[in-house]
């Protein structure tokens, strides 16, 4: 999409063709099988019979080539950290990243102690939906993953409007 | 953001060591992202073709400096911490750390709170067994039996929410008692859930994968865990009594209120393979399940009436200087809590963990040499590890 | 399992062991709720070795190895051994300065010492000599320091990442 | 009288219309190619689409949930947009990767699963060419799928795509024989190579069908074709070059977006091949089961029967664990290919006598 990609402004091809885009992507949210902690169990929990997140189309995919969201469920650790960078680099465009629970976000509990814990994912990689809880109930990550799809709905191939202005 | 230089990496792999044919060892990292490394292991392995030749771990991927934050924070403080170490299991945590205390400070428990104390862990033991059961099926490529023993955990998960607001990391056992009595009506659900329970196991858990036959193919014979090995390696729980060894805290170093109840300890018999393969402490984790189940009802029949906290306990709790070494029996085996007290400080002087998955993770090495790779996760599978726990 | 044939009382453990070894057991308190025999540190790989195979012994089973931080000048190594044969316990105590913190390894004995000293070197900075493996364990292996000490220093910095919880500024 | 490449159902309509007559015999016949082509490739697309969605559902009700239900009436696009999507993603080729290889390995597969269609007996004269070797036809394609695997798994430049390929490659490679026995026995019953004179010998009920007809060693050659092919196809329980519990995703871990769904599109396609294959051989292809009921149009027989080893192949999957290759080798040399001599003999004796 490289080519038409911010060059045109919102005319209707594009808004049409941004529709078709948006719903294909948020339709089929693909996460990385990839848990790191507490969060992790809730996570599955959470692709499991009672909430079923194949009801909206989420599969986990084992290789990160093929996943298109990365959900951080659990304490990042200093060791960890560039295994993280790693990993959101090898997904393809368009990926997106959930920061599940208060470790992932901020250090939670071991904000203040935690020697060998990272104060949250986003120093490391941008994140487009925090999920809040300690960890947050399978609810709590359905409704973060709504929100992402809510984010990718708006998303546009059109030009940007900050682009234009600078 | 940590640099990795990618490019120098594929130089160094670009060269070749000799000119000509030569063979050599493959290495293989697998993890710390891998479906089947229970969390963020990483294995390193050594391998010619699908045999591993060695297979050495490294952990720490998810070390959370439990023991710094117990030096730092009060006693009642340390038991959130003890939730997150060992989070498929926070009860049998809670339960090791506060008897600790406990024995320490030299103060009763009252029996309804020991009752309550008993019945949610060994809830907590069904639910985590369940756990690994379904992750087992899974490891081993069969992916509906991990769905369904999702579908009877949530159930037990309902059980601990309406006890006290929790689903995962309950903070129920507080020092000198448990946070919440039961509500009304819990002993009926508790009853009303054993049941059907029972029931699945043995209609639905054991024809799907237990008696499976690809599954006993892929899981007897393989990863053989000697008895002198097991004790060598300290090894304990399931993975101890899968290779024939019968010892249980909870029946031979009785501590709450375990020696009142009637239940058996399930050891591995090399039914379908040798004593110590995967198959055997794969059953043995599925009959401790009905084994609890016999507990949970025996507890709930002679459960009496009464307060759950000791009324002594103040907002302040003050633990006398000295040292103490507590250990219970948690699903994954025996968790012991060293714990030191100066008699001046608001919290533990020194709190070491002994974390059963610890101890059971480093025999990987031994045990799964020579085999191949799918009997390696077979075997990482089997010992059930939780990489908090490893790691703490 | 056959128990309690061959129990024996701390003190009988403890009166055994001096007769074996004489001057390397230190004098202990046997009083408090858990009493820990203190042994000589460069004696404790032989007298592991003794109470793991002596026959009415048999510490087959090494439950726990802890590091602790005494005081200013000392480190204590921690052994909690017990006999699944005989369902018996004893607790010995390594006392060792901080600056030569060096033992003898007693991952010859117990297997599962291994780990449990590699965990100990990490976060409290106790060397075990002889150990075949001796390095980092959970930090990584260009971590500073060792954690556990409670004269410890958080680093600043780790690969480019700030270690602290960065402090709020009063804007 | 009806030359032998008339059978090809395109070329007739292509020949019978007016409008093309200016072009040469030759371009027609190469017209009736492409669109030939062009049709299979979107019946495999359609099926893969519907395939895809009927697995899922069918997987959720086995474990007590739902499946995809948001997007769609019941999910139905669900599929859709998993493949629009998959379309637009990036397309990454990383480095140390061998380019050439790396971007021709799902096309060689995919190739694969796409020849083998046209060799099917849809209905009575519905097939796009009737060769007189036409069930050789399809195990030489159907071999063609290993250069196409182990270019996959090489290029990758990644040691789980290595161990997936050559774990498949082994597997195919030696499921081959049983296949190929298997496929034996059936043409030893009818005589023939060719596709559409192995069904006609099945008409005239279901009891005449090779899998009844030469009772029990038909039997078992069906059986043995079925766990073979579902070896060659890579479905649980012999999934292994795909395990996703041991090598992540096999040969198919560094591939991404379009790439990939070419893997999984031709892993369907080859459902449908496997499932219409032993629909022909042993299932009297588009024959109907008893006279009564043959009002009803051959295609939709051999659909609705194809489509019954596709969803036997589903539950299968969600069903069982996986085996471990040395496991899978032995039950390929010592059990089935034993047992397909057995059946080949038996069939020899049968005819004979």
């Amino acid at each position: 999409m490289g080519y038409i990609e911010g060059r045109y402004g919102d005319n209707i091809l594009i808004t049409s063709v941004d529709k078709i885009f948006n719903w294909a992507r948020l339709s089929s949210l693909w996460p990385m099988t990839f848990g790191l902690a507490c969060c992790a169990i809730e996570m599955m929990a959470t692709g499991a019979s009672r909430f079923d997140l194949d009801r909206f189309g989420i599969m986990f995919r084992a290789s990160p080539r093929q996943s298109d969201v990365m959900i951080i469920a659990g304490t990042v650790t200093m060791k960890m950290s560039s295994r993280i960078v790693r990993l959101y680099e090898q997904m393809p465009e368009p990926k997106y990243v959930i920061s599940m629970g208060s470790c992932a976000t901020c250090g939670g509990p071991y904000w203040e102690h935690g020697y060998h814990v990272l104060k949250g994912v986003d120093k490391i990689i941008p994140v487009d939906v925090y999920v809040p809880g300690c960890p947050p109930r399978p609810e709590a990550l359905i409704d973060g993953l709504l929100e992402l799809r809510e984010k990718i709905r708006k998303d546009t191939l059109a030009k940007k409007e900050d682009k234009v202005s600078a | 953001m940590p640099e990795i230089k990618t490019d120098d990496v594929y130089i160094e792999l670009g060269k070749h060591p000799k000119a000509g044919f030569a063979t050599d060892d493959m290495i293989l990292q697998m993890g710390p992202q891998h479906p089947s490394t229970h969390g963020v292991l990483r294995i390193e392995c050594v391998t010619d073709g699908e045999i591993i030749k060695k297979a050495t771990c490294h952990i720490g991927y998810l070390h959370r400096c439990f023991e710094k934050h117990a030096e730092n924070v009060m006693w009642q403080g340390v038991i959130p911490f003890t939730d997150r170490m060992d989070y498929l299991a926070s009860m049998g945590q809670n339960f090791s750390y506060v008897i600790t205390v406990e024995k320490l400070m030299g103060i009763e428990v009252p029996e309804r709170a020991e009752y309550m104390r008993v019945i949610t862990a060994e809830l907590q033991r069904i639910a985590s067994h369940l756990m690994a059961y379904g992750t087992y099926g899974m490891d081993i490529g069969a992916f509906t039996p991990f769905l369904w023993a999702f579908r009877e955990r949530e159930y037990v998960l309902d059980l601990f929410e309406k006890l006290c607001g929790a689903r995962l990391l309950y903070n129920y056992m507080w020092i000198g008692g448990v946070s919440h009595d039961v509500y009304d009506g819990f002993a009926e659900e508790c009853m009303s859930f054993l049941d059907t329970f029972e029931r699945v196991v043995f209609e639905e858990f054991n024809p799907i994968l237990t008696y499976n036959k690809i599954f006993i193919e892929r899981t007897a014979n393989v990863g053989i865990l000697s008895p002198e090995l097991a004790i060598d390696y300290g090894i304990t729980g399931p993975c101890l009594r899968g290779s024939g060894v019968d010892w249980d805290l909870r029946r031979d170093d009785p501590y709450s209120i375990y020696d009142r109840f009637d239940f058996e300890v399930i050891t591995g018999k090399g039914e379908m393979g040798t004593v110590g393969d995967c198959w055997d402490r794969f059953m043995v984790r599925v009959l401790e399940m009905i084994e609890s189940v016999k507990i949970i009802r025996q507890a709930l029949q002679q459960m009496p009436e009464g307060p759950i906290m000791n009324e002594k306990i103040k907002k302040v709790i003050r633990v006398p200087a000295g040292r103490v070494y507590g250990r219970t029996e948690a699903p994954r085996g025996e968790l012991g809590y060293y714990l030191i007290s100066d008699g001046k400080g608001r919290g533990p002087n020194r709190l070491k963990a002994r974390s059963p998955c610890f101890s059971n993770l480093s025999v990987l090495e031994e045990i799964s040499r020579g085999c191949m790779l799918a009997d390696l996760i077979a075997i990482i599978g089997s010992l059930d590890i939780v990489l908090g726990c490893v790691d703490r | 399992m056959v128990q309690g044939e061959f129990v024996m009382t701390i003190e009988e453990i403890y009166k055994k062991l001096r007769k074996s070894f004489g001057g390397t057991i230190l004098e202990s308190d046997l009083e408090v709720l858990e009493p820990v025999v203190g042994i000589e540190p460069q004696s404790i790989a032989e007298v592991s070795g003794f109470l793991k195979n002596e026959p009415d012994l048999k510490f087959t089973s090494l439950m726990c190895l802890s590091s602790v931080d005494l005081d200013e000048e000392n480190l204590q190594v921690v052994y909690h051994l017990h006999s699944m044969d005989h369902n018996h316990k004893i607790i010995l105590g390594v006392i060792i300065p901080k600056n030569a913190a060096k033992i003898p390894t007693v991952s010859g004995v117990w297997r599962t010492a291994n780990w449990h000293e590699r965990e100990a070197f990490d976060l409290m900075g106790v060397e075990f000599e002889g150990h075949p493996d001796h390095r980092r364990i959970l930090c990584p292996d260009d971590w500073e320091g060792h954690p556990l000490r409670k004269d410890y220093v958080v680093q600043e910095m780790y690969n480019g990442l700030p270690v602290p919880y960065p402090k709020e500024e009063d804007d | 009288m009806i030359q032998a490449e008339y059978y090809n159902i395109f070329v007739k309509i292509i020949d019978q219309l007016a409008v093309l007559d200016f072009l040469p015999p030759v371009w027609k016949f190469i017209l009736a190619s492409v669109i030939a082509a062009l049709v299979f490739f979107h019946v495999i697309a359609i099926f893969a689409l519907v395939a895809i969605w009927v697995e899922r559902k069918v997987a959720g009700h086995i474990q007590d949930r739902l499946g995809p239900m948001e997007t769609g009436w019941h999910g139905v696009l669900q599929t859709l947009a998993d493949a629009i999507k998959l379309l637009i993603k990036e397309d990454i080729i990383a480095g140390g990767i061998d380019r050439r290889l790396f971007v021709l390995a799902p096309v060689i597969v995919f190739m694969t699963a796409l020849a083998v269609f046209v060799v099917f007996p849809v209905g009575e004269n519905f097939i796009v060419s009737d060769l007189n070797i036409g069930i050789l036809y399809i195990v030489a394609i159907s071999t063609l799928v290993v250069p196409g695997i182990i270019m996959a798994g090489w290029s990758s430049n990644n040691k789980w795509s290595l161990f997936g390929a050559m774990r498949s490659a082994a597997q195919i490679v030696s499921y081959e024989v049983p296949v190929g026995l298997a496929i034996v026995c059936a043409v030893m019953a009818a005589g023939s190579l060719s596709m559409q004179t192995i069904v006609e010998s099945q008409a005239g009920g279901f009891w005449n069908w090779f899998i009844f007809s030469k009772f029990p060693f038909g039997f078992i050659a069906f059986f043995i074709y079925f766990v073979a092919s579902l070896a060659e196809i890579n479905r649980t329980p012999f999934d292994l070059p795909e395990a996703e519990s041991e090598i992540v995703a096999g040969y198919m871990t560094e591939y991404s977006g379009m790439r990939w769904s070419f893997f999984f599109l031709a892993e369907y396609g080859n459902m449908l091949a496997v499932g219409a294959i032993a629909t022909t051989l042993f299932l009297g292809g588009w024959q109907t089961p008893i006279s009564l009921l043959s009002f009803i149009p051959g295609p939709v027989w051999f659909t609705a029967k194809t489509m019954f080893l596709v969803f036997v192949h589903i539950w299968l999957r969600w069903t069982l664990p996986r085996l471990r290759v040395d496991q899978l080798m032995y039950m390929c040399w010592k059990v089935l290919t034993p047992f397909a001599f057995v059946s080949i003999f038996g069939i020899g004796l049968w005819m004979t006598f």
